[in-house]
């Protein structure tokens, strides 16, 4: 009995000691990962990927502006509640930002940070609106939100087929991320003349959508879109493929586009489109860098083949626009050792172009310009095809529809303020 | 001899049959009260950041003591098997988020308790089974509860207000003149809120259950065929039983959203959030009030520490962690079901015998 | 015995109760008079348990009439012939495991108890008071039955014998016009079988409660028993004083394995 | 009017009007349907032997499918991945029978089937921890079954058959056949039938208690294999499965607790049931409806007629 409680006591002390250890010094950039549960596949690759980026920092540059980074991981399994969790226990650190890595924890967080005063950083996922800075001052989604990216992929069906009359089955995965882009759906169907079938497929139905694909045969549409993520974007080429659904007229969104996604089926999937903004490859001198100091170092837990896959690389992106953002608020400041209200600015402050790109090795990917109105930096994306063997890029960048997509995101910000009495709001002008 | 039941006697049937009859039980309960109410407002708890404390520990446990209560009256006072516990806490929490939206001037403590009704209502709906069938046929029934409900959430938009991220997001609503729930509410009032309705709550639970209709349930759980034959009648026993449960689980999930979460989805009410209330009222021990305190904090805290240590102590990374956790609370539900189905409570109740006779082994 | 023409209280008329194809219950009618003790016997699978279990509404016997207190009884659950002053004991015992013997005596006083949840969830006013009013009738049931010390104790750790007599307690605590007991000495030692004799006789004196018990040991039966019905394989097979079912060449065959 | 046009009218229109589409669909149904039978099998089983409601039915099926997989990723010959998996199941088998049944024994059937709940986590952190939690493909085509699919043109259209689905009929209904002549004709199954009604009676069989239990856990292992290996064919093996597994609950409430046609009928009935229900009528209500479908089904069994299809009606002794 005696030693239980002795043992229980040095756990305790360390716990303390630990807790009180974490005011040294260092950059606290914590980021919300997901290596367990139903997407530990692709949450794994973005959790090392990330860590793997600033690890590679800290070791080739000693870190940002002379300062380590502390890139802590905090394990959320994709669970949203898990999520608010992980948010609460960084109050009072310091954190420079949150990345929560989920559309459906971005949700519940947008309301909290402004109080907290810690921007959140949603890369290519979270709620479209947030992108509209005069409303949302603490939350970003570079390089560009899912309404725009709808509107690019909208905008490649037309220069295809044509979009006037045409019949879009939209297949979505049923959760915070797959609704997103419903509303905006709504009101571009008038708009442009098409008509769409929503689909939802739940999260436990991921690996068995069925009746999902009979539904799509009963419908015929002419394209199908997909807001799918994990195992449910496996299973759905392959149901496509079973129900001979032409896979060149079914187009993936960019979460819907890695290599987990289609690698199994090899030529079964060959066809298949979606779109990107983090072109895969691993000759891109950052990936490199990556590899030379933190893979082939042992100080990853990043298998040698997963630099260079799509979702590597995006998240390899997601971390240099977040250093971009620290790097910004240091210059802004003056000091190495910002707040996260520093980084908010940071990120405002943003100019990923094409020549800072080449600087920093990611020559390709979609540039992220950020201002204090605009958010979401209106990326354009570009769509790939999977060849049977690796994804091949078969368009140029296709920009947003800005004229039609900035209105309904001003529209959708307003809306989301006006039942929020006392919401912090910026003035950009 | 630190706790001792001789010499006090009880010269009234009313002494005997209060809450604490007991006066090292009222100490107890004494010490408990300064602690929640004045010395972890101020201090937190000992080794951890404040607000995580509060934030992190202290809110939801005290939320899943309201839920784990619910479930206890169902499952370990009534004898009846839930796994919709997760969907019958959305019930309230969506309940509470209408109730406040529509009527934005109704007082915060009626929204609370017409949102538990409802819930009740629907735990009703779901309980009826229960009169035709018994045991684990009543799992594939509240089994329907949980699938059908959470799939309303999610598509039956109006829920929640046609909102583009289809969450319920609690805003920031005042009562009496402080700001009770939103962003902008303050964690102190809200851990007041919290910990004064747990006490209210636990208070009426305890009543309920010494009483008549507490008893009617514990008769139907025992032998319902010889609560049947001294006039019980099952309908009303059973549904009753699912009712208050249901307002319980209800009023918590309203809790658990607008006090604690500040906002939340569908999946905050899934199947898994069943799982952890059921382990929650097991490991905590059936039928047992001290129990439900008791579970629900293990539950809670014991996976948060587990994961601290072994990521500060052993560099253990999150996944081997939370597998850890995982198998943890498995193994202590089959070995408590094992060794002592009532639970911590029970060890809790022996400790207490051992104290009495402390100094002396016998 | 009074001289009076006894009152009947409970009369069973051409009972017959089948599940299935098996036939448990064949025909049989017989009465209860008011103030006695009245004795089921029979050999294993006679039916007795049955026959109580159709007088407790149990079962619903696909053919037959139960007048009660004179009046014809129409089909009735459970809990509703409880409500009719109707109590009783189980051959296995059936007691409510998880609660103390005091718990389990106030379940006897339920129906009478009905203040209604908002009382109960206050536990104050008129629902403290129906509780102590109650709880003093169980602790004087409790007296007479000499299970003081066992108050507060689980039933589930008790011996059988005391179990038997919490049994008996719960059912008191009805306050029954007819109380049926369902082998009430089954398995008890010579010492216990004379306590449960006796508490029986005094119940039946005392309170004046009718009795209708189920028992195998022919001593006791013989004793306490003012008249008996004898059962076997579902059918009647006697019925009458003591003396004269013991007698009866019909039952002295059954006992004693006479191939029909 | 409208909305009682789109109820129904409109679905059957559709139905008629593409036919090619409903046989496709009654023949996805009706493969889903063939599976849910067995898995509910093994419920009924184990149900049937120890009076164990088993909720870790599905676990186990996720966990033989992920184990197969990972031996074979392992480099082990596919066929010898299939014994070891058979070698772990028995293994859990004893384990379950030693650690959990053993010293549950004779307690009332929520606490065992809480301590089924309570494995079902301890297999839950364990496999993700041993195998991962990644979703991998199933070898089915490792283990030589027949992969592509056959096109057979009808009334306009066409319905089309994988044959990986073929053979889970084929197989999964053979060993339905098997284990119901297993349960009603040899000496063992007497004597799980005996466990049943009476724990002496099946002493007497010369069969004891224990040896039961492994043998039925072993059984359902041997269910939860041949389920996962065509489940995680037509999917894919992830954890996602358990949620498939569980809907055998609702086809036992359907078809009877106890009875082996009824478990078969069950199946059926949920299989087509929900397939047609979800494309017909689905789009109607939202989508996703096949989540929860069978168990509204079985709730509205358990008012009407709580015994389900076949089973036996409960006599009830005091």
């Amino acid at each position: 009995m005696k030693k239980h409680i002795i043992g229980a006591a040095v756990a305790l002390g360390t716990l303390i000691s630990t807790v009180s250890m974490s005011f040294a010094e260092e950059l606290l950039v914590p980021h919300l990962t997901y290596r367990v549960g139903p997407f530990a596949a692709n949450g794994t690759m973005g959790a090392n990927a990330i860590t793997d980026y600033f690890t590679m920092l800290n070791e080739r540059d000693g870190g940002i502006g002379g300062l380590k980074v502390n890139p802590e991981e905090c394990e959320t399994g994709y669970n949203a509640q898990k999520g608010v969790e992980c948010y609460e226990s960084y109050r009072g650190k310091n954190p420079l930002m949150h990345i929560p890595n989920s559309t459906g924890i971005t949700l519940q967080l947008l309301q909290k940070a402004p109080e907290d005063e810690v921007p959140i950083f949603t890369m290519g996922y979270g709620l479209s609106a947030a992108a509209k800075g005069e409303t949302f001052p603490w939350a970003f989604n570079y390089p560009a939100s899912y309404w725009s990216q709808m509107t690019s992929i909208l905008s490649y069906i037309d220069s295809e087929t044509g979009l006037k009359g045409k019949k879009i089955a939209f297949l979505y995965l049923d959760g915070g991320y797959g609704r997103e882009p419903l509303p905006l759906l709504d009101k571009l169907e008038p708009k442009m003349g098409f008509e769409t079938v929503r689909i939802p497929v739940a999260f436990a139905d991921s690996q068995n959508q069925g009746s999902q694909w009979l539904t799509i045969r009963k419908e015929k549409p002419d394209w199908v879109i997909m807001w799918g993520w994990g195992v449910m974007n496996i299973t759905a080429v392959k149901e496509a493929a079973k129900t001979r659904f032409p896979l060149d007229r079914f187009i993936g969104n960019w979460w819907s586009g890695g290599h987990v996604d289609v690698e199994a089926l090899g030529m079964k999937a060959k066809g298949y489109k979606a779109s990107n903004f983090t072109p895969a490859g691993r000759d891109f001198p950052v990936v490199q860098d990556v590899i030379k100091h933190v893979v082939s170092k042992g100080l990853t837990k990043t298998e040698p083949d997963m630099p260079g896959k799509v979702l590597y690389n995006r998240s390899l992106f997601m971390a240099v626009v977040m250093a971009e953002a620290i790097i910004e608020a240091q210059k802004l400041t003056g000091k190495a050792n910002v707040t996260g209200a520093d980084v908010r600015k940071g990120f405002e402050m943003i100019k990923l172009d094409e020549a800072r790109l080449k600087e920093l090795g990611f020559e390709g990917f979609t540039p992220v310009i950020g201002s204090c109105a605009d958010h979401e930096g209106q990326g354009s994306i570009f769509v790939q095809q999977w060849n049977g063997k690796d994804w091949e890029k078969i368009t140029d960048f296709i920009p947003p529809m800005t004229d039609i997509v900035q209105p309904l995101l001003t529209e959708a910000a307003d809306t989301y303020k006006s039942d929020k009495p006392g919401w912090k709001t910026q003035n950009c002008s | 001899m630190f706790y001792k039941e001789t010499g006090q006697f009880k010269s009234r049937y009313k002494d005997e049959l209060a809450a604490f009859p007991l006066f090292e039980d009222k100490i107890g309960i004494g010490i408990l009260c300064v602690l929640t109410f004045l010395v972890i407002p101020m201090f937190g708890l000992p080794g951890l950041n404040y607000e995580f404390a509060m934030g992190a520990i202290m809110i939801p446990c005290m939320v899943f003591i309201i839920m784990t209560l619910g479930l206890n009256i169902l499952l370990g006072f009534a004898g009846q098997i839930s796994l919709g516990t997760g969907a019958f806490s959305g019930v309230g929490a969506y309940a509470f988020y209408k109730f406040i939206t529509i009527f934005p001037d109704i007082n915060i403590i009626i929204a609370l308790v017409l949102s538990g009704l409802v819930s009740a209502v629907v735990g009703v709906i779901f309980g009826l089974p229960s009169l035709k069938i018994k045991g684990f046929y009543l799992i594939v029934a509240t089994l329907a509860a949980q699938f059908f409900l959470t799939w309303a959430f999610i598509r039956v938009a109006w829920l929640y207000n046609y909102n583009a991220s289809g969450a319920i997001e609690g805003p920031n609503k005042e009562m009496f003149g402080i700001i009770m729930i939103g962003p902008q509410s303050a964690g102190m009032t809200r851990y007041y809120f919290v910990l004064v309705t747990l006490i209210v709550l636990t208070w009426l639970a305890s009543n309920v259950i010494r009483g008549r209709i507490g008893r009617s349930w514990m008769m139907i759980r025992d032998m319902d065929i010889a609560a049947e034959l001294i006039g019980i009648r099952p309908l009303v026993a059973k549904l009753s039983a699912f009712a208050f449960s249901s307002f319980y689980i209800g009023i918590a999930g309203a809790l658990m959203v607008f006090f604690w979460l500040g906002a939340a989805e569908a999946e905050s009410f899934d199947i898994n959030h069943s799982f952890l209330y059921l382990f929650m009222v097991i490991i905590g021990g059936l039928g047992s009030i001290t129990g439900s305190y008791m579970g629900a904090i293990f539950v809670w805290v014991v996976p948060v520490l587990i994961k601290e240590i072994g990521k500060s102590v052993f560099g253990f990374d999150a996944f081997v962690m939370e597998n850890f956790s995982t198998i943890l609370l498995g193994a202590m539900i089959i070995i408590i079901l094992i060794l002592e189905p009532h639970g911590l409570a029970r060890l809790w109740q022996i400790t207490k015998q051992k104290l009495r006779l402390w100094p002396f082994p016998y | 015995m009074n001289e009076k023409a006894p009152k009947i209280m409970m009369e069973v008329k051409n009972i017959n109760l089948r599940f299935g194809g098996v036939v448990a219950i064949q025909g049989v009618s017989f009465d209860i008079h008011e103030g006695e003790i009245r004795a089921i016997i029979g050999p294993n699978g006679a039916g007795k348990s049955s026959m109580l279990n159709v007088i407790n509404g149990f079962y619903h016997p696909q053919e037959g009439e139960i007048w009660f207190d004179g009046q014809k009884r129409p089909s009735m659950e459970p809990y509703e012939v409880a409500k009719t002053g109707i109590a009783r004991t189980f051959q296995n015992i059936a007691l409510f495991k998880g609660m103390t013997t005091i718990e389990n005596v106030m379940t006897g006083r339920q129906l009478q108890m009905n203040k209604n949840i908002f009382w109960q969830m206050l536990r104050y006013g008129p629902a403290i008071e129906e509780e102590v009013q109650h709880r003093k009738r169980c602790e004087e049931i409790i007296d007479f039955l000499e299970i003081n010390h066992i108050r507060k104790t689980p039933v589930g750790s008790l011996p059988y014998g005391l179990q038997k007599r919490v049994e008996l307690a719960r059912a008191l605590a009805m306050e029954p016009n007819l109380l049926l007991l369902d082998e009430p000495m089954a398995g008890m030692n010579v010492e216990e079988k004379q306590d449960m004799s006796r508490f029986i006789v005094e119940v039946n004196e005392e309170f004046g409660t009718t009795i209708a018990l189920i028992e195998h040991d022919m001593a006791v039966v013989m004793d306490l028993a003012d008249r008996v019905v004898v059962l076997d394989y579902g059918k009647l097979l006697a019925d009458g004083t003591p003396k004269e079912v013991q007698s009866n060449q019909a039952v002295i065959d059954a006992y004693l394995g006479v191939p029909h | 009017m409208e909305i009682l046009h789109m109820i129904f009218i409109a679905p059957f229109l559709d139905m008629v009007a593409l036919p090619d589409l409903f046989f496709q669909g009654l023949w996805d149904g009706f493969v889903g349907g063939t599976l849910y039978a067995l898995l509910a099998l093994g419920f009924v089983l184990i149900f049937k032997a120890s009076g164990v409601f088993n909720f870790s039915q599905p676990i186990l099926m996720v966990l033989a499918a992920l184990a197969l997989v990972s031996f074979y990723e392992m480099g082990i010959n596919p066929w010898i991945s299939v014994a070891l998996v058979l070698l772990l199941m028995y293994a859990l088998a004893y384990g379950v029978e030693r650690v959990i049944l053993r010293n549950l024994v004779n307690q009332d059937g929520n606490i065992l089937f809480m301590s089924t709940i309570g494995l079902t986590f301890v297999i839950i952190g364990a496999a993700q921890w041993i195998f991962g939690g990644v979703p991998r493909s199933m070898i089915h085509a490792e283990l030589g079954f027949p992969v592509g699919s056959s096109e057979w043109p009808m009334f306009g259209g066409a319905v089309y058959f994988e044959h990986i689905d073929i053979s889970a009929v084929v197989l999964a209904s053979s060993l339905i056949a098997i284990l119901a002549v297993f349960f009603s004709k040899t000496k063992i199954g007497r004597g799980l039938r005996a466990v049943a009604d009476d724990h002496q009676a099946a002493l007497s069989v010369g069969i004891s208690l224990n040896q039961i239990w492994v043998i039925v856990w072993f059984v359902a292992g041997i269910v939860a294999l041949v389920g996962g290996l065509f489940w995680g064919a037509r999917s894919d093996v992830s954890f996602a499965l358990q949620i498939i597994g569980l809907k055998a609950l609702p086809v036992l409430i359907i078809g009877g607790f106890t009875s082996v046609p009824g478990a078969i009928i069950g199946g059926l009935i949920i299989g087509l049931g929900e397939k047609i229900f979800e494309i017909y009528w689905g789009p109607m209500m939202g989508g996703s409806v096949e989540g929860w479908f069978a168990y509204v089904i079985a709730l509205v069994f358990l008012l009407f007629k709580p015994q389900g299809l076949f089973g036996e009606k409960i006599i009830e002794r005091v």
